[in-house]
């Protein structure tokens, strides 16, 4: 009976990212309820787009029911997306890609996170300066990741569309290093006496982003916005050195990812497109039970 | 200048009016250096011109610019009275001059025929014509009477080997120039004789050669007419038939040595060192004993086993089997540590590979094995550090700018001192020198001569290994004669001149 | 003359040691060979997908742009210096052929220009090294940061997308049933062969690692041999970048990070010495394609992605350490 | 005696040289700091931030880390070896005291525990380089690649908290206006002065990197200074860890990534030579603070990132081109 399992392999963008590692731990859990092999893939960077595409020819050749994939890059993935859709069903999750292939999607808006990121911050600012005005800044963790440009994409739109008063005054681009988000955001704070907002749009650049506060003791005039979260980010949250968090549902992507999976190779109908939403957390809803199951997912 | 000229015209007057090279107001400064002060020279078509000289003379400067490898400072070449510039190896090999250099200059990875032909690889179609190339190698070879294997890898020849590979190498490049700079520093007796018979084919032939030496025994067999060079100046030049070596020698360092090779009688004391049927790699069942005032000589071939015994005595390589005693007590030597904390000293073979740290400075590679004593604590004490140094630089006479000077930047002669030096000052009691004065000029090989008898004179006992006989024959109070590995010969106060008692270390030595 | 018959006896035995040597030679080739047949085997019996044709054929893809890079490399570990830079060449030629691409050049100028533009990496780097005398190791290391730099500038961070399918369904496709990437390895690795292996060049760069003052003296004008093989190390990364644009469909900067380690670890492992002159052009192809195999094995056998790099950094140090031993026992 | 005059004579020519060298050694050290206070004067005036008690303790802190760093890389530098796995030292250390941290070893306990992992690891270099005779470059290639396998196993890809606010709060802090992330540079710098230029085993790993033959005939135990020179190294990384959890309060593996070619670079950029037995404690501090000044600088005055890597690519080419200058003029 154990043969007749069906595998449904997962592939994730960077293995070595807890958020990625909940992902996992939400299929993981789907595999175990819905009696399905679950493969744990992924490259080891969000940037490795190559790593990627032959992690997903590996997996198409062990002739698995159906592929989830969470694609590192839009365009890159779309024609070995479209290969793989030949031998199995694909479910996509948290990115698109560019293919006509999957057969669902469960996705996180990535460009709608940062404009939350963006509402947030203002409404932060607002409450503290009494009007959204000043100058924000944007620290992005790695370059050419299309996650990260998105939420960059979406919290700068928002900015200039609906908030006229804040000035995006540095737009900066670390190397994926806690420390190198802490040294460009002491910087950022001795160079603009008048930064009043920032977007750190990761876990890793919302960790250094957020010891900088701390450790400049900045936190009431300086106000932080990360994404994604972890026991850290929750510490400083609640610490009050980081204003808010924009949190996506990593748990229920990889749980729902399988079994939409498992339902679609089985033929049955599954919704084109799920949005998994994301969710703005802050000091004062954070211990809402909802939260609270965001915040700690049960990694396993 | 005028005697050159004169000189060049008598000789050359039998041939032809322009000579085949001619060197006017060379000159070559590196940096402060000022090592070839315009030198003027002339070599005559179909000659053998040796240069003589002390370490440091410039000997070798003059060599490499007449092969490209520096480009002169100033003065004017001619080739056949056309002036010629020589500013690449390249263009050297062009007019057909080469070189065997001091220094063996091939690369150990390739086989023996690659390095024959680099440069001058044989192709077809642009493709390497490998197995023509190994057989042709091997056929030049034989010819020549050198007994190598063309496909062998060059790092698994002996020194001498590898040191006629590059003369077969310089042969063969339709050679009309061919420069020999010390070609037999580290050859046998055999591989000399193979040379010198190549040299008289070569002249037969038309070659005109240069011929380096410090042993001026060969440049009165083989050479036409002799050239000094001192301090980077010209001296003289002159027909060898016409000299004589005092004469040579006056020339070179402007003062006689009576006797070149130094030793006074001391007598003999306690026993230092001992070894019974000592085995190891490369060497069996060798027993032989020191005692104070001693030399013991060990003569043989290249790859005897001599070197091994002796670093196998010093910890360098474990030994296998047989017990080493010092001062009649059985000792374990484990490790170089050992046998240094128990007073012995290794003057290693090679110099530049393993005697010295040449870009660091003379006063740390003399106190070297010393820094345990030189440290105060956990930091070392500075001006005893000075002092130590100093000393020995004084004592042993090292020409050096200051103990802070790199120790390359001394002469080979001066770069010998400072390895025998960093022993004095840490008092061993028996002294391995292994090939001690190879590429050291005459004068500065009395003072290694002078250094032995201090040492004696100390109550040091000395082991000497050279592949030198004359060398041997002088200072050796006895006699060990090496073949393969094994001691097979020993003789009691080996300095006679018995010409006899040479010939049988001689067929010894071969296994004749 | 009986002296000289002893000696030509004891002779006769370093012949035959030689000879040995030589046979040893092609032994560790032999050995990299059985190592790698061995894992296919052992993988063939524990997965039921890994001896399938569309697995061997992924197998192929995936390690031929490691395998070329890895060939570059080699011809300058061979001098006895190292290329850092590879990876970074490699994400910058993606940027440089997508840009092309997308500004309507044909694909052939495009890929000519970028190649050309390796090439002129290349040529940087030996002046650095052969003219301004800076150790290998640094100048790589200064073009590898500055060149990822100047790639995010082009883009200002973003990738661009390949909209030619022309040019990225060559990655996907095949010819008589190998993949074209695998095949392109070929069209690198047979000049290469004949390069460094039969003609003098080849010869010059073994003497340039082994003695570079011998070479000098022997007439090789080691200052153009040293522009030669960093020049070919280069170019073998522009190539590679192309071929990466075609399987990504992008140009993106900061692509191929890290891929110089993974290039100077097959090279390695091939059996390619970081001291010089020693090296070949099966080795490094037969390393790329045992730690392409690793990793492919891994994912079969469902290998979690961190044992992954233990499994790697473990099998360095052992191919490494036995392939040291056989050469000391020569 | 009318010999050794003549000697004398021209040996006096060679001592004015010699002077002459020692003069501009002295000289590098303070075109270095010239560099840095060149690069200080000038952000000093174009921006108005960089000169307030603020940025400069924040400027030493940034260095701090990379500095220890390249003062451990340097020791093994000398030694004509290289440390690639300094980086993932790092990460790994990070993690090892979060862990002891969260499992409630108090802090020093959990402080001697991770150093003493660094000591393994390093006699584990030590071992393979000396005994298996592995180069160091694929020893400490292998450990990288490892360790960071390692270190993502343990935690699973996750951070690790640090809830330890002591803990935490030190690398705040700062003692006489002087950040303690500062001071801990010269906690390792005093001491590693004293190693390196006044103990007999500073000395050594100098004769080790010119010449391991001749330092070993002289006695020198060159297989345990090489244990020692990677342990060294090693116990820097390991404390370069504990200093970075303290700084960002978490216990990542994948932290430090490339932080070994910055120290490589800040080592090579203060005079150290990669062919060995040069080298000293005051230049790598000099070249990681000349690093962060420019990353520092480029941050005050909005530089855009990518240009930052663009600079630094080409000021590593630069200074190290004139350093090499400096020196063939001796
Ligand atoms: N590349 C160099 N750089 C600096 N000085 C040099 C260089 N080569 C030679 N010299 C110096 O030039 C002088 C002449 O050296 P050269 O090697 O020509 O002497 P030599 O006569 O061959 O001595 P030996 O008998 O020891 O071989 C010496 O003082 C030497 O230190
Ligand atoms: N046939 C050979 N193949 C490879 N290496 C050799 C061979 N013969 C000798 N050697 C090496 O050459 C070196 C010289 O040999 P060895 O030290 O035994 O000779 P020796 O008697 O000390 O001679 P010498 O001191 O005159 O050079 C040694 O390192 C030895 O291992
Ligand atoms: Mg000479
Ligand atoms: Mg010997």
């Amino acid at each position: 009976a154990a043969d007749q399992k069906p595998t449904i392999p997962i592939i994730v963008k960077d293995t070595t990212s807890f958020f990625w590692q909940i992902v996992l731990s939400g299929a993981r859990k789907a595999g175990k309820d819905l009696g399905v092999t679950v493969p744990e893939l992924g490259a080891q960077s969000e940037s490795d787009i190559n790593g990627q595409i032959s992690i997903l020819e590996n997996a198409v050749s062990e002739k698995p029911a159906a592929i989830v994939i969470a694609p590192t890059q839009f365009k890159a993935l779309g024609k070995p997306i479209d290969e793989a859709a030949k031998k199995c069903k694909i479910i996509g999750i948290d990115s698109a890609a560019d293919s006509k292939a999957f057969t669902s999607f469960l996705q996180t808006d990535n460009v709608q996170g940062g404009r939350v990121a963006a509402d947030g911050l203002a409404a932060a600012i607002e409450a503290k300066y009494g009007k959204p005005e000043g100058g924000v800044a944007l620290i992005t963790s790695i370059p050419g990741v299309g996650s990260l440009d998105q939420r960059a994409k979406g919290f700068k739109e928002e900015i200039a569309a609906k908030y006229p008063g804040l000035k995006l005054v540095a737009d900066k681009v670390a190397d994926g290093m806690a420390t190198t988000a802490l040294n460009i955001m002491t910087d950022l704070i001795t160079a603009n006496p008048n930064l009043r907002g920032v977007f750190a749009s990761n876990l890793i650049m919302a960790q250094g982003a957020g010891q900088a506060i701390a450790e400049n003791k900045v936190a009431d005039k300086i106000k932080l916005v990360g994404f994604d979260s972890d026991n850290k980010l929750v510490k400083l949250l609640s610490d009050g050195n980081i204003t808010a968090l924009v949190v996506q549902d990593p748990y229920r992507m990889g749980y729902e990812g399988v079994k939409t999976a498992l339902a679609a190779s089985k033929g049955e109908q599954v919704p084109a497109t799920v949005d998994t939403g994301v969710n703005l957390i802050t000091k004062e809803n954070m211990n809402s039970a909802r939260s609270q199951e965001l915040l700690n997912p049960k990694v396993k | 200048m005028d005697q050159v000229q004169q000189d060049g015209k008598r000789s050359g007057a039998a041939d032809s009016v322009v000579p085949l090279l001619e060197l006017k107001g060379l000159d070559k400064r590196f940096g402060a250096t000022h090592a070839l002060k315009s030198v003027d020279l002339i070599f005559e078509a179909g000659e053998i011109h040796a240069i003589v000289g002390e370490n440091g003379a410039g000997k070798s400067t003059l060599i490499k610019l007449l092969t490209g490898v520096h480009v002169r400072s100033g003065g004017e070449v001619y080739w056949e009275g056309k002036p010629v510039a020589l500013a690449t190896p390249h263009e050297a090999i062009g007019y057909g001059i080469n070189a065997v250099h001091q220094e063996v200059v091939l690369c150990p990875h390739l086989t023996v025929a690659a390095n024959l032909f680099l440069g001058d690889e044989k192709v077809r179609l642009g493709l390497l014509q490998h197995r023509e190339m190994v057989r042709e190698a091997q056929k030049i070879l034989d010819e020549i009477g050198f007994k190598i294997a063309a496909g062998a890898i060059l790092s698994s020849l002996t020194i001498g080997q590898q040191q006629l590979v590059a003369t077969a190498r310089a042969t063969t490049r339709g050679t009309r120039f061919l420069i020999f700079d010390e070609p037999t520093a580290y050859l046998t007796r055999q591989e000399t004789a193979q040379l010198f018979a190549l040299i008289g084919r070569l002249k037969a032939k038309g070659v005109t050669i240069v011929y380096i030496s410090h042993r001026l025994e060969e440049v009165f067999q083989l050479t036409d007419r002799v050239s000094i060079l001192r301090d980077g100046q010209w001296v003289s030049t002159q027909r060898t038939a016409e000299t004589n070596e005092e004469k040579l020698i006056t020339g070179m360092i402007a003062r006689s040595i009576e006797q070149i090779h130094y030793k006074e009688t001391i007598p003999f004391g306690a026993e230092i060192l001992r070894t019974e049927r000592l085995s190891g790699k490369g060497f069996e069942d060798v027993s032989v004993r020191v005692r104070a005032g001693e030399v013991i000589g060990l003569y043989g071939l290249v790859g005897a086993g001599r070197s091994e015994f002796v670093q196998s005595v010093f910890g360098r390589f474990p030994k296998t089997g047989g017990q080493i005693f010092w001062k009649g007590q059985p000792v374990e030597i484990r490790r170089e540590k050992d046998a240094i904390s128990i007073g012995i000293a290794l003057v290693p073979e090679s110099r530049r590979d393993q005697g010295l740290c040449l870009n660091l400075g003379v006063g740390l590679n003399i106190n070297l094995p010393i820094y345990k004593r030189l440290t105060k604590g956990f930091v070392i004490d500075p001006r005893a550090e000075a002092a130590a140094a100093d000393r020995q630089i004084r004592d042993v006479q090292i020409k050096t700018a200051s103990r802070d000077a790199p120790a390359s930047s001394l002469s080979g002669g001066n770069q010998q001192k400072i390895v025998v030096g960093k022993w004095l000052n840490h008092g061993a009691q028996l002294f391995i020198f292994d090939e001690p004065t190879v590429g050291v000029d005459v004068g500065t090989k009395v003072e290694i001569y002078k250094l032995f008898a201090t040492l004696l004179k100390n109550g040091a006992g000395i082991i000497l290994i050279s592949s030198y006989l004359p060398e041997v024959y002088d200072l050796a109070d006895t006699l060990h004669v090496f073949r393969r590995g094994r001691l097979i010969a020993s003789h009691d106060s080996a300095h006679t001149k018995e010409k006899a008692l040479h010939e049988a270390i001689l067929t010894e030595a071969l296994g004749v | 003359m009986s002296v000289e018959s002893k000696i030509e006896m004891s002779e006769a035995v370093q012949l035959a040691a030689t000879k040995q040597r030589a046979r040893i030679g092609t032994l560790l080739s032999l050995t990299l060979v059985a190592l790698l047949a061995l894992m296919w085997v052992v993988l063939a019996f524990s997965t039921t997908s890994f001896w399938t044709y569309n697995n061997i054929s992924n197998l192929l893809r995936q390690g031929a742009m490691i395998a070329i890079l890895a060939l570059g490399e080699t011809f300058v570990v061979i001098t006895a210096g190292i290329d850092l830079s590879v990876g970074a060449v490699v994400g910058f030629s993606s940027v440089i052929i997508a840009l092309l691409l997308t500004n309507g050049f044909p694909i052939s100028v495009a890929i000519i220009i970028t190649l050309a533009m390796g090439l002129a990496i290349g040529l940087f780097h030996a002046f650095g090294i052969s003219r301004l005398g800076l150790p290998p190791f640094i100048m790589t290391l200064a073009t590898l940061t500055a060149l990822r730099g100047v790639g995010l500038l082009i883009t200002n961070g973003a990738t661009i997308s390949i909209t030619n399918d022309t040019f990225t369904g060559f990655s996907r496709g095949d010819f008589i049933g190998v993949p074209n990437l695998f095949w392109m390895v070929v069209v690198v690795a047979v000049p290469a062969y004949i390069f460094l292996h039969q003609s003098r060049f080849g010869r010059y760069l073994f003497a340039i690692g082994s003695n570079t003052e011998a070479a000098r003296l022997s007439g090789v004008n080691t200052t153009r041999m040293l522009y030669l093989a960093y020049t070919l190390s280069a170019l073998c990364a522009a190539f590679v970048g192309i071929l990466l644009a075609a399987r990504i469909g992008i140009g993106n900067a900061t692509q191929a990070e890290g891929w110089e380690l993974q290039a100077i670890a097959s090279s390695v492992i091939g059996g390619t010495s970081l001291f010089g002159a020693v090296g070949s052009v099966h080795g490094p192809l037969l390393g790329s394609f045992i730690l392409t195999t690793i990793n492919n094995g891994a994912n079969l056998l469902n290998v979690n992605a961190f044992w992954q790099r233990i499994i790697t950094g473990v099998l360095i140090i052992v191919i490494v350490y036995f392939d040291g031993l056989r050469r000391k026992k020569r």
